[in-house]
């Protein structure tokens, strides 16, 4: 997860999500990082809303599986 | 004090030292209290409070001969019959254990229901017979039913703050129904130059709680609200961030060790989810794993 | 499960579920091809809402944790 | 959780909340006074509408599951 | 909600919430101290267990958590 | 999902989950590919027994879909 | 929350959350530091276990497989 609170930490500063950030950041954090993982990061979030994509709650992802506890 | 009884000096001067000595002074109508209830009341109070009945003009002399500012305005609250408590304990304590001693009573004719007075639906213990009239005329919808008066309905008999009528008051006992209580009264009571009435000193302790966990909310609220670290408030500014972050993970379909197990598990029910729609349509549409 | 997570895939794509896609998509994939079923998946699936039906999961999965989430 | 009653109470009177009065009001409350968490509220506080922080469940927040059950 | 507010404070420092304690933290946080509301409070305090009071928020706000989990 | 969807329909063809597959389906599928998101897909993968990650939550998933579809 | 962001980071890194690394984060991050904020955080986190309040947001968001796990 320590890519995604790098993007959370950058996005609560306000600072750009972009690669050299969020290098800069995950090497004072004392981690070994993963070039691809940083760039796959970007991308992945390029096309969204972080404030939006927090606060909504992955139901789809979480639940179904959620779902069957209750029947079982 | 001219023309009073020695034994009468004696009393005020009594109530007097009483009053001087306590810093509560409370005025209590001791009305419609049966003895043997009264006494119980005492032997509650015995350690915590005394209380003292006498003529009303007698308690006005003492406590206008008092050298505690306005204390005589307790006078104001002397009802039925009055008597005066004296005790150190906070006054509010003092009403509520005044309040929780008071036991269920009859009702009498001409008194005010403190509540609504219900007669509830159910079996009577009476056999058919004229008292099945008195209910009626009452007001209580009643009928025979093997062999016994039942009341149908639950029925509100006397309103709140409503005079209970005479024939009700019969019926209610009749019934068992013990509407009013007796105890204890406090009307006033008296400390620190300042008097608190009744309406005062009625404590809502349900009130209390709720508030107690409402600052308590609140005061969660407001850490988390404002990333205040302390030992309550950083497990929920905790789980406050991780939540964010893997919804933002999961909405964004970043694959990591907490992840993937969660997306591919999403793929495999939508695949599900889809299939079933699509063999409802046409069974050869799907293969045979998914047909089961 | 592979037709319809062609499906899925290409539904995602913005692509359209054509016989030809589904195909070449199946072809990448290494899947032998069965024609009969590639044509009876297209027709199947003409008449459903496919983003409605994988979001049934959610929904059926969301109830149960809402009914969890209830009694609290 | 003393220093949030501390500036809740200060709130409610109407007193600014100043590392002064919130001393003040934790002395006479017998508690220990420690500098840095006096300013780390005050800090935390400034730029936050205390009545609506209060009233603003938090534990939702905490809680996905429970906004799960608002599938919307 | 400042005399819940004083009252919270003093349990949380563990100071006895008497008449003396209350008013002087009243006055601390420059608030009009109303006699009989502090007896009223310590009264009304006196059949309320915070600390049970306190658990039982706590549990409730926790709850829908554990609930979706629980079902299993 | 287009890249999850990958590796399942990889998966449940029995093809390896490598760059040039994946790569070849999704291109197959007429998406633009990503090659850090294909990495990074493949990376996440590599420990998972996708088996197990989904009979866990298909066992689960199942269920819920079973009991939407029969309304339905 | 940026705090409470690098102070995760921190935690998934396995580097010790002190005084000088939460710095050396947040200022990689871009944030102005408020070394009173920081030590107020980290008073607070000696008396939490972190691993267990991530567990139960985890249990919330993620963990419904684990759930389902049991019945499978």
């Amino acid at each position: 997860m320590e890519y995604i609170y790098t993007a959370m930490l950058l996005h609560t500063t306000g600072q750009e999500i972009s690669e050299e950030n969020v290098k800069k950041v995950l090497e004072a954090a004392g981690a070994e990082v993963d070039e691809a993982r940083v760039k796959a990061l970007i991308a992945a979030l390029e096309d969204v809303d972080i404030e939006e994509a927090m606060e909504k709650t992955a139901v789809a992802a979480a639940a179904p599986v959620a779902a069957a506890a209750a029947p079982a | 004090m001219p023309h009073v009884a020695e034994w009468k000096k004696d009393e005020v001067a009594n109530l007097k030292d009483l009053i001087n000595s306590y810093e509560v002074v409370g005025m209590a109508n001791l009305a419609d209290i049966p003895a043997p209830q009264l006494q119980q009341m005492r032997r509650t109070l015995k350690d915590s409070a005394t209380l003292k009945m006498s003529r009303k003009t007698l308690m006005s002399l003492a406590l206008n001969d008092s050298e505690k500012a306005q204390i005589e305005n307790l006078e104001d609250y002397m009802e039925g019959q009055p008597a005066l408590i004296f005790t150190n304990m906070n006054p509010f304590k003092l009403y509520k254990i005044l309040e929780s001693s008071k036991t269920p009573a009859p009702a009498k004719a001409g008194s005010i229901a403190p509540e609504d007075i219900i007669v509830p639906k159910g079996d009577t213990a009476f056999k058919p017979g004229p008292v099945l009239g008195e209910l009626q005329k009452a007001g209580i919808p009643a009928k025979i039913e093997k062999g016994k008066i039942v009341i149908t309905n639950d029925k509100v008999i006397v309103e709140a703050g409503e005079v209970i009528p005479r024939d009700v008051a019969s019926i209610l006992t009749r019934l068992e129904i013990f509407p009013l209580e007796v105890g204890i009264d406090l009307r006033a009571a008296y400390e620190a130059e300042t008097i608190y009435t009744s309406d005062l000193l009625t404590v809502d302790e349900e009130k209390t709680l709720a508030d107690v966990q409402k600052a308590f909310t609140q005061a969660l609220n407001l850490s988390v609200e404002a990333v205040i670290f302390n030992k309550e408030s950083t497990p929920l500014i905790i789980q406050k961030a991780v939540s964010q972050s893997l919804n933002l993970a999961l909405n964004a379909e970043i694959l990591n060790e907490k992840t993937r197990d969660v997306l591919l598990a999403k793929a495999y029910a939508q695949m599900l989810a889809l299939a079933s729609e699509v063999s409802a349509k046409d069974e050869n549409a799907v293969d045979d794993e998914l047909k089961e």
